[in-house]
């Protein structure tokens, strides 16, 4: 095994952040009844509270440049390949277990709200402890094995959280969707793998210590590392719900919305952003690859916002702007800027963790009404809630000096000016800040505006939630504008984003000082791109206007419908793949296994049996036939003696 | 012979079972109580014994251990030779291990308990001998042995169809095996004429090495007779009716032991016996063992019996093991043997969780089930563990097998390797699908309104299974280690008795050199 | 064609002839005689090829004592006169037989021409050599062929004899 | 001359006692003639007991008509252990259907005697007469159950057959005699020593009606018509009795007479006795499949277990000659004993012997029930039992003379055994209730024959080296 | 000079002739009788030998073949009568209760 860097320091609290909630995990699942809802769900939280600390400290003691290793043992070993069960805590790593511990945290804390009267409580939070230890092992593994673990155990808590509600069908088969996508993309991960550990087997070092691999990823040849980073890109797509495999991620949303926020919108859908910045070294080398990357997200970032514009459910149109964010990073990872996308997650965790959890809280409200046309108005009733809404909102589209704005406009930036970046690359991203404008602000004005659609007893309900659940809306609405804050652009106060991310990420991400011009052009056709978006979602939903109505009815049949139905790609997969696969295994099960194998089988002794029934007609009976075939065997047996002579 | 073994701890483990089952003879068939606590006593000193056995076992060295040597028949060379190795040690405590639980798990079978009991220990003794014998006719004999008990177990205490399937298993299994002995004996006499020396000792027949042309017809012989066993597509369909007739415990014993035998049986026998021909047959195999993969898979999702969907999954996991043996690579082999650990303990589990609502509602039919979480949730949790430790997911054991096997079968061939990790995205399928079609969803069909969830003697059962699952996942190094030596031993054996070099790279051996 | 031939042919025809008879002929007394007649010829052969005393005991034993066991059975079950005959079975049966001596004719069919020796020796055959054989070098058999009589009387009581 | 009648023993011991038998047998009254069973089991016992004492002695006597050594005796064992089984097994049978118990033991001993003549003979006279005594008084027996219609038929076949056959033999005897100028067999082959050329033509075809002989004698397809008619007419114990002791009688003779003193003439008959092997195991396996009475079926196994002997009699040489001994001993016990478990089913003047009336045995019967699994798998070849071990030294002699083709059949063949094989125990144990009013009135006489017969079987199949040793010293006696 | 050929060819012939009427007679007791004329043939050939060889042996093969024969033709009729008792019949086409 070569041995990491000497940069690594030993550090024996890492294994704790997260073990903790493992703990709390196991406790819940076997002890949960007993403690009560409300012990339980004080224990996930504080165990998650005590690893965000513990992420806190050693974000602390982090020098810029250092990296913390922590080996508990060695894994897998067989033959020379030698898997340790090692974590690891670098900038990148840091600012993951940030986000997640401390968006976690939040998110906990709101649940125990939102989930209150859920008598799966006690399940619910020993999933999302479970989840949540997942999660860490995701970011802090030091190896890619360690990181897939994480990768598929997240799965795993994913499929267990969509289907939380089990006694309904949609949601059980949501939660299968969810994971078989998912393995479909991790198909295609492990094969990467794979393909990486044996290309380097070859050249005599089986490893996948991400380290090691950074220092010897040179051996390999440019083919070869195009179609591994193909590979786990297509892995990362599955996870971070990019085309083809991004179907999965809006019918996720039957999980309880406290999942929604943590999982599919902060955490798990960014661990392909994730991986890939992990993997920055291998990719940089792939420029098709990237170039792959930086289309499919670009393209996932205009489809998803397309669809969300014409979407009803609340939490579908968040699902699809997520979708849609997730397509950004992916530009920015495909234009060679990591640390830009591993920026837009980082702010993007904030403000869609608070759109989803606002949502979560309006929904809370009309006890269980998703559907936008059956809200409005509601401002007066949930102030809290609305105005963090609003925060975020402002954030996602952009608005100048909040979060989203800054992240998403380096993205564009980069799209525009990085040596893998173009101006095509650069328009889509633009039409789609649009876009997002739009969608968002349409959502805002129906949910909040205009008078309520709502029926009678709902209203009746209706009430602002509780405290422990607004707070974490305040504070993730503080972050949606300040996070963004780190990384301003060099003509503000500059970034210092970067600066820390940038020994992670060895590609010296040169700022062209020269184009400073550019940029702040660009900025401006942004601006105003976002502000048209904002502008006709109020003509057409902030005012009392049948706008809405008549565009729809205008293009009724025509791209709205196809929209609505985005793109009927469920039904295309259904008829592409699904059915012909169904079809196959039933014919190899019902007609080949039992007609043709067996029937072979069965078909030998059957003809034994014949063989046998007819045979023994021979035995007559008759004494003198006997004697014939005797004397028959002995005429035989002279006549092969003549034939000797 | 037994008045003069030199009477060593594997004779002893030969031993319990056997006079277990003769203290049953001596109990009368009424009194039920004293004969289970009898026979599972007896089942579980043998896994006590084969526990302290492991214990003794070092793990520093790939010979044979405890090796105890009895002349038999000397004037045909065939002694009472058995001996333990790191790739045998394992499987010998699954056995002990899985046979004392179903045991345990055969508290519902009510009529004739006696032969029931008495033949699960007979059938342990065949089993464990087969494992331990080093020499060919003894491990022909205890093979065989294996058949009678397992035949009365599902023809007298099985389902409906139980006398068409028992008699189809034994049959299958034996097409394969006679051929075996013809193998074997034409094996030992080339050994002698070219020797002088007349033996069925196995490690002695080692160093035999034949022409090709003889070394293929005698591997067919084995392959055969091994790949019935396993069952490689498409000898697998006596699989199916043996499992879905079988009685729990049955079933948990053939899935989770008889069918290692022939994967082992490859590993030990077939492979190093005839290396040349195993290096040809190689890709043939492996084709087979890929289509066997998918095609178990596809065929599983559409069963509406949820044994026959574990039993077609059973088919779908071994083809992993034999990937994994037939690239001839350290991860490869070691994998394999790490899988058949794997499959032994999940599918043995499900079979014990299938037999445990067939017990309360007398059905195996998915489509009778649906929402059980909310009357059986212990019940649904230990099935969602086990269902995912088959799925290979991570932190279970079932992914690190998976894993090693493909990670050796890729460096030799990807295209089958990337066919055979589709195997990963339908294990999921149909296992999920039987999962949400069984436990989740709403509770609607009326007789499952008032299942009861597990009593504490079946969480009893499932317990060290389980515990096992998630260890193995999590910490497999003391599994991998022990193994480590012996398939190095066995790998060296296949490649150096080899006349012409394997046409394959061996990440695995090459890396080692400059890997450490 | 020498004396000695003309005689061995003529008995040699009647023998043929008579054994047919005694297959061919549908009366069951008929048959019963004609094999008496076949055992006197067999035994005029014995005679010509000096086993006078074989001979004898060929009349004594067969002629005498067999033949008449038969004939008392016959009477005693006196079973239908005629037996029907059936033609494509026969002919299988007589074809089937043909061929057999056809096969063992060439076998049988010596290489190197044997004379006679017997011939010149006068005693050959003669009752003191046959018993001295007999109860010198065949005592056992003797003995054992006794013990088969035994046997057979035995058996033919057992089975014959009525109910008790 | 010397009169030696040491060699003799063995024989005149089984002899006399029959004759004893059948003297007392007319002054007993009906209630002491159980009696007679018990006189002539002490006859068999001391026969078997002189047989262990002459152990490896080589002695001739009677100018060279009887030859004693080792092989004549271990054959004489296995005569004397099948006359034994099916004394002990007939008590109470011959009392339920009212046969003759001094005829019926006198005439087993008798045949037992003429079997001890034919293995011991040295000269086809001897052999001959030996061969009559045992066939008449197994006609006679086959008969002997006068009341059955069947058994009459069966008799009636047998002794049909057997007559033809004996004529075949009997001129094979003659042919040879011809080119030889001798009965003797010991002068027999001294005469063929000279090269084949000088030999007269006719002493192949004698070899071969003698084979034709043996062949019928052991029940070899096409000559084994007989064999399941008669079996199954028959007096079970007699059935039992027949395939067990007259099969082993012949194929010691043949063993003996053919393939050793006549073996020069072997060239010729390989061919012809490996398609007799091949047709023997696969017909015999094949229509035992269709039976539905065990006991028939039984008949049509021993068939192919005739089959099976028949390869270790191609493969010759040193391992043949043991392999063929050592399974007719691995034989005798289990088909002796599947029989008596037959025998032990049948009821007053009403033998129990289709597969249904084995209907749940297993479990009314638990001793029965676990004897024939013991028997049946034996036969079928599961280790291990006898019948696996002699099948394995068979198929390996066959595989070391080069017949593996021969090994690779018998195995398909015993795959096909299994079928109906394992019928039996399918009945015993997977089929539930049974003929009612089943009362098991068996002498306890008749389990001691099962469990001999069982405890050799499983011994035989896991001890096997005293009984190998004991073949290698028998047949290696022959030269 | 009559050669020994003539004579084994004879005694050939009437074995033949003898089989003949072991197979086709339907009539027990006449099948009987073909079985000693085919024993007839073996003597006449044993006695052919015996002269020709000039070895006494033949002879007294001769003599016990007849013992046999005697033997057998008295079980065989005892069989005969006793089969006759259950069928009322002597033909051995008759006799099919055993088959199969």
């Amino acid at each position: 095994m070569v041995a990491p860097p000497s940069t690594a320091v030993a550090i024996e609290v890492l294994r704790w952040i997260p073990l903790i909630p493992l703990a709390a995990s196991v406790i819940n699942v076997f002890l949960g009844e007993r403690l009560g809802k409300k012990t339980a769900g004080a224990l996930a939280c504080a165990a998650v509270g005590l690893s965000f600390g513990l992420a806190l400290y050693v974000f602390w003691l982090l020098p810029a440049t250092g990296i913390f290793r922590d080996v508990v043992y060695t894994w897998i070993e067989s033959g020379a390949f030698q898997i340790n069960l090692a974590f690891q805590v670098d900038a990148l790593t840091a600012v993951m277990l940030l986000v997640v511990t401390g968006i976690g945290f939040l998110i906990h804390v709101y649940s125990l709200g939102y989930m209150e009267h859920d008598d799966g409580m006690v399940r619910f939070f020993a999933y999302l402890n479970l989840f949540i230890f997942f999660m860490l092992l995701l970011v802090m593994g030091d190896n890619l094995l360690l990181l897939f673990v994480g990768w598929e155990g997240v799965g795993l808590c994913s499929y267990l959280l969509i289907g939380f509600w089990y006694q309904d069908h949609n949601n059980t088969i949501a939660g299968n969707k969810a994971f078989i996508v998912n393995r479909i993309g991790d198909f295609s991960f492990v094969l990467g793998i794979l393909l990486l550990v044996t290309e380097l087997g070859r050249q005599g070092l089986l490893t996948l210590d991400f380290m090691v691999l950074q220092s010897y990823v040179d051996r390999l040849s440019p083919a070869t590392i195009t179609l591994i980073t193909l590979l786990l890109f297509v892995g990362a797509a599955g996870k971070s719900a990019q085309i083809p495999l991004f179907v999965w991620l809006p019918d996720a949303m039957a999980g309880p919305t406290p999942v929604s926020a943590l999982i599919h919108a902060a955490t798990m859908v960014t661990a392909g952003v994730y991986m890939t910045s992990r993997l920055h070294f291998l990719f940089a080398l792939a420029p098709v690859t990237l170039w792959v990357i930086a289309v499919i997200g670009a393209a996932t970032a205009f489809f998803a916002a397309t669809v969300a514009l014409t979407q009803n459910d609340i939490k579908r149109v968040l699902a699809y702007s997520t979708v849609s964010q997730l397509g950004y990073m992916f530009l920015a990872v495909g234009v060679g800027a990591f640390s830009a996308a591993i920026f837009h997650l980082f702010t993007h965790a904030f403000f869609k963790a608070c759109l989803f959890l606002g949502s979560g809280s309006v929904i809370h409200a009309l006890s269980g009404e998703q559907d936008m046309r059956k809200m409005g108005g509601l401002k007066a009733h949930l102030p809290k809630t609305y105005w963090t809404y609003v925060v975020a909102t402002l954030a996602i589209a952009g608005v100048p000096f909040t979060a989203g704005f800054f992240s998403k406009d380096l993205i564009l930036w980069q799209a525009f000016s990085s040596a893998h970046g173009s101006q095509a690359l650069w328009t889509v991203g633009w039409v789609t800040a649009g876009m997002t404008a739009f969608y968002m602000f349409r959502q805002l004005f129906m949910v909040f505006h205009g008078q309520c659609r709502a029926d009678e007893h709902v209203k009746a309900h209706m009430h602002e939630s509780p405290a422990v659940m607004t707070w974490p809306l305040i504070i993730l609405a503080v972050g949606s504008i300040f996070a963004g804050w780190l990384g301003a652009p060099e003509y503000l106060w500059g970034s210092r984003w970067d600066e820390w991310l940038a020994p992670v990420f060895r590609v010296a991400h040169e700022v062209h000082h020269d184009a400073v011009a550019t940029e702040i052009y660009l900025l401006l056709l942004t601006l105003c791109i976002v502000g048209g978006g904002i502008l006709l979602a109020y003509l057409f939903y902030g005012r009392e206007s049948k706008a809405a109505d008549h565009l729809a009815s205008w293009a009724a049949g025509g791209p709205y419908r196809v929209l609505l139905n985005k793109y009927y790609v469920d039904e295309l997969y259904d008829f592409v793949i699904v059915r012909p696969f169904t079809g196959t295994s039933n014919w190899l099960a019902q007609v080949f296994d039992v007609k043709v194998i067996d029937g072979i089988v069965n078909g030998v002794a059957t003809l034994a049996r014949g063989l046998s029934l007819v045979w023994r007609e021979v035995q007559t009976g008759n004494v003198q036939h006997y004697l014939v075939v005797f004397l028959a065997g002995t005429l035989a047996l002279l006549a092969y003696y003549l034939g000797q002579q | 012979m037994m008045s003069q073994i030199a009477f060593g701890s594997l004779s002893f483990l030969l031993l319990i079972p056997l006079i277990g089952a003769l203290v049953l003879l001596l109990i009368p068939r009424e009194q039920k109580q004293a004969l289970f606590n009898t026979s599972f006593i007896f089942s579980l000193v043998a896994f006590l014994w084969s526990v302290k056995i492991l214990n003794g076992f070092d793990g520093g060295t790939g010979e044979m251990q405890m090796v105890e040597r009895v002349p038999w028949m000397p004037a045909y060379g065939i002694d009472y030779l058995v001996g333990i190795d790191g790739i045998s040690l394992f499987l010998v405590l699954l056995t002990t291990l899985l046979t004392s639980i179903a045991i345990l798990a055969s508290w519902s079978v009510k009529d004739k308990i006696k032969e029931y009991l008495f033949f699960m220990l007979v059938l342990e003794t065949g089993m464990l001998g087969a494992f331990v014998a080093l020499d060919l006719f003894l491990f022909y004999v205890f093979w065989e042995v294996m058949l009678i008990p397992m035949y009365f177990l599902i023809g007298v205490w099985g389902g409906a169809r139980r006398i068409y399937a028992a008699l189809k298993f034994v049959l299958f299994t034996m097409a394969g095996s006679l051929l075996m002995l013809i193998a074997i004996i034409y094996l030992a006499m080339r050994h002698a004429h070219i020797t002088q020396t007349l033996t069925f000792n196995l490690l002695q027949l080692y160093d035999l090495h034949l022409p090709f042309n003889e070394q293929i017809w005698l591997f067919v012989a084995f392959a055969l007779s091994f790949a019935i066993k396993v069952p490689l597509f498409p000898f697998h369909t006596w699989l199916p009716d043996a499992h879905v007739e079988a009685p729990t415990a049955g079933s948990v014993i053939l899935a989770g032991v008889l069918l290692k035998m022939g994967t082992y049986g490859f590993l030990r026998f077939a492979m190093p016996l005839f290396p040349d021909a195993a290096v040809a047959a190689a890709p043939t195999i492996i084709a087979l063992a890929v289509i066997g993969i998918i095609y178990g898979a596809a065929v599983a999702m559409m069963q509406g019996d949820i044994k026959k969907l574990v039993a077609y999954s059973s088919v779908s996991h071994l083809g992993f093991v034999m990937l994994g043996l037939f690239v001839f690579n350290v991860q490869g082999i070691q994998g394999s043997i790490y899988q058949m650990l794997n499959h032994g303990l999940s599918t043995g589990a499900l079979f014990l969780l299938v037999g445990m609502i067939y017990d309360r509602r007398h059905s195996r039919r998915i489509e009778d089930f649906g929402g059980l979480w909310k009357q059986m949730p212990i019940f649904s949790a230990l099935l969602l563990v086990v269902t995912f430790s088959s799925i290979g997911l991570p932190g279970l054991n079932g992914f690190i097998g998976e894993f090693l096997i493909l990670l050796g079968a890729f460096s030799v061939t990807p295209v089958w390797t990337a066919g055979a990790a589709t195997g990963v995205i339908l294990g999921a399928i149909y296992m999920l699908w039987m999962y949400r079609r069984v436990i989740l969803g709403p509770l609607t069909n009326p007789e499952n309104q008032k299942l009861a969830d597990l009593n504490s003697r079946e969480i009893l059962l499932l317990v060290p299974i389980l515990a096992l699952i998630v260890f193995m996942g999590v910490y497999p190094q003391p599994f991998l280690s022990r193994m480590q030596p012996s398939v190095d031993l066995t790998l060296k054996r296949i490649l150096t008795m080899q006349s012409a070099p394997v046409a394959v790279n061996h990440a695995g051996i090459e890396g080692k050199s400059d890997g450490r | 064609m020498t004396p000695e031939q003309l005689l061995f042919f003529i008995l040699a025809g009647l023998l043929v002839i008579s054994s047919l008879l005694v297959v061919f002929q549908r009366n069951v007394v008929y048959s019963a005689i004609a094999l008496v007649a076949a055992l006197f010829l067999i035994a005029i052969f014995f005679f010509t090829l000096h086993a006078p005393m074989v001979g004898v005991l060929q009349i004594l034993v067969y002629a005498g004592a067999i033949m008449v066991l038969f004939l008392f059975v016959i009477m005693f079950l006196n079973p239908a006169a005629l037996e029907p005959r059936h033609g494509f079975w026969w002919g299988l049966g007589s074809m089937a037989a043909l061929l057999l001596a056809l096969a063992l004719i060439p076998l049988l069919t010596n290489r190197q021409a044997m004379t006679n020796p017997a011939a010149n020796k006068e005693s050959f055959g003669s009752p003191e050599q046959l018993a001295k054989s007999l109860f010198t070098d065949f005592v056992l058999p003797f003995e054992i062929a006794s013990v088969l009589l035994l046997v057979a009387i035995i058996g033919a009581v057992v089975l014959a004899k009525r109910e008790r | 001359m010397d009169v030696n009648l040491i060699p003799l023993l063995p024989a005149a011991q089984v002899l006399l006692t029959g004759l004893i038998v059948m003297l007392l047998d007319l002054f007993f009254k009906d209630h002491e003639k159980w009696l007679l069973a018990w006189i002539s089991l002490l006859g068999l016992v001391l026969c078997s007991g002189e047989a262990i004492v002459l152990w490896g002695s080589m002695d001739g006597a009677f100018g060279g008509t009887v030859l004693l050594d080792s092989y004549g005796l271990l054959c004489t064992q296995i005569f004397v252990g099948a006359s034994a089984v099916t004394i002990l097994s007939s008590i109470q049978y011959i009392k339920d259907n009212r046969i003759h118990e001094g005829e019926f033991y006198s005439l087993v001993l008798f045949a037992t005697a003429g079997m001890i003549l034919m293995v011991i003979a040295n000269d086809l006279i001897v052999f001959f007469l030996g061969l009559e005594t045992m066939s008449i008084s197994v006609y006679v027996l086959t008969g002997i159950w006068r009341d059955s219609s069947r058994a009459s038929e069966a008799a009636m076949k047998y002794f049909l057959m057997g007559a033809f056959a004996t004529g075949f033999l009997l001129y094979g005897i003659a042919l040879i005699y011809g080119a030889t100028g001798s009965t003797n067999l010991g002068q027999i082959s001294g005469f063929l020593v000279q090269p084949p050329g000088e030999w007269p033509l006719y002493i192949f075809a004698g070899g071969l009606l003698l084979m034709v002989g043996f062949a019928f004698k052991v029940g070899a397809v096409p000559f084994h018509f007989w064999v399941p008619d008669v079996y199954e007419g028959a007096p079970t114990p007699v059935s039992g009795f027949m395939s067990v002791a007259v099969k082993a009688a012949a194929f010691a003779a043949w063993m003996r007479i053919l393939m050793h003193e006549l073996s020069p003439l072997d060239i010729d008959w390989a061919v012809p006795l490996r398609i007799l092997a091949i047709l023997t195991m696969t017909l015999g396996n094949l229509l035992a499949i269709s039976q539905s009475s065990v006991k028939r079926m039984l008949a049509y196994s021993s068939i192919a277990h005739a089959g099976y002997l028949l390869i270790a009699l191609v493969s010759g040489e040193e391992w043949g000659g043991q392999s063929l001994l050592f399974y007719l001993m691995a034989y005798a016990p289990m088909t002796a004993g599947a029989f008596a478990v037959v025998t032990s089913l049948s009821e007053k003047e009403s033998p129990r012997e289709e597969y249904g009336h084995f209907a749940g045995l297993g479990f009314r019967r638990p001793f029965l029930g676990m004897a024939m699994t013991l028997f049946m798998l034996s036969l079928a070849g599961f280790p291990p039992l006898a019948g696996f071990t002699g099948k394995f030294y068979v198929f390996r002699s066959a595989v070391y003379a080069g017949h593996t083709d021969l090994a690779v059949i018998g195995v398909l063949n015993s795959l096909l055994s299994v079928i109906y094989y394992l019928r039996v125990m399918v009945m015993m144990y997977m089929e539930e209730g049974g003929v009612e009013g089943q009362s098991f009135r068996q002498s306890p006489y008749l389990y001691v024959a099962i469990g001999l017969a069982a405890t050799a079987t499983v011994y035989l199949g896991m001890f096997p080296s005293a009984a190998l040793d004991w073949s290698q010293v028998a047949y290696l006696s022959l030269f | 000079m009559v050669s020994l050929d003539h004579y084994l060819i004879l005694s050939a012939i009437i074995f033949g002739i003898g089989v003949v009427g072991v197979i086709v007679r339907r009539n027990l007791i006449v099948v009987l009788m073909s079985v000693e004329l085919m024993l007839n043939a073996v003597n006449l050939t044993f006695v052919a030998f015996s002269s020709f060889l000039g070895s006494m042996e033949g002879q007294v093969v001769v003599f016990f073949v007849m013992a046999v024969a005697a033997a057998e033709a008295v079980v065989g009729l005892a069989i005969i009568i006793s089969v006759f008792r259950h069928r009322q019949s002597l033909d051995p086409q008759e006799m099919q209760l055993l088959k199969w």
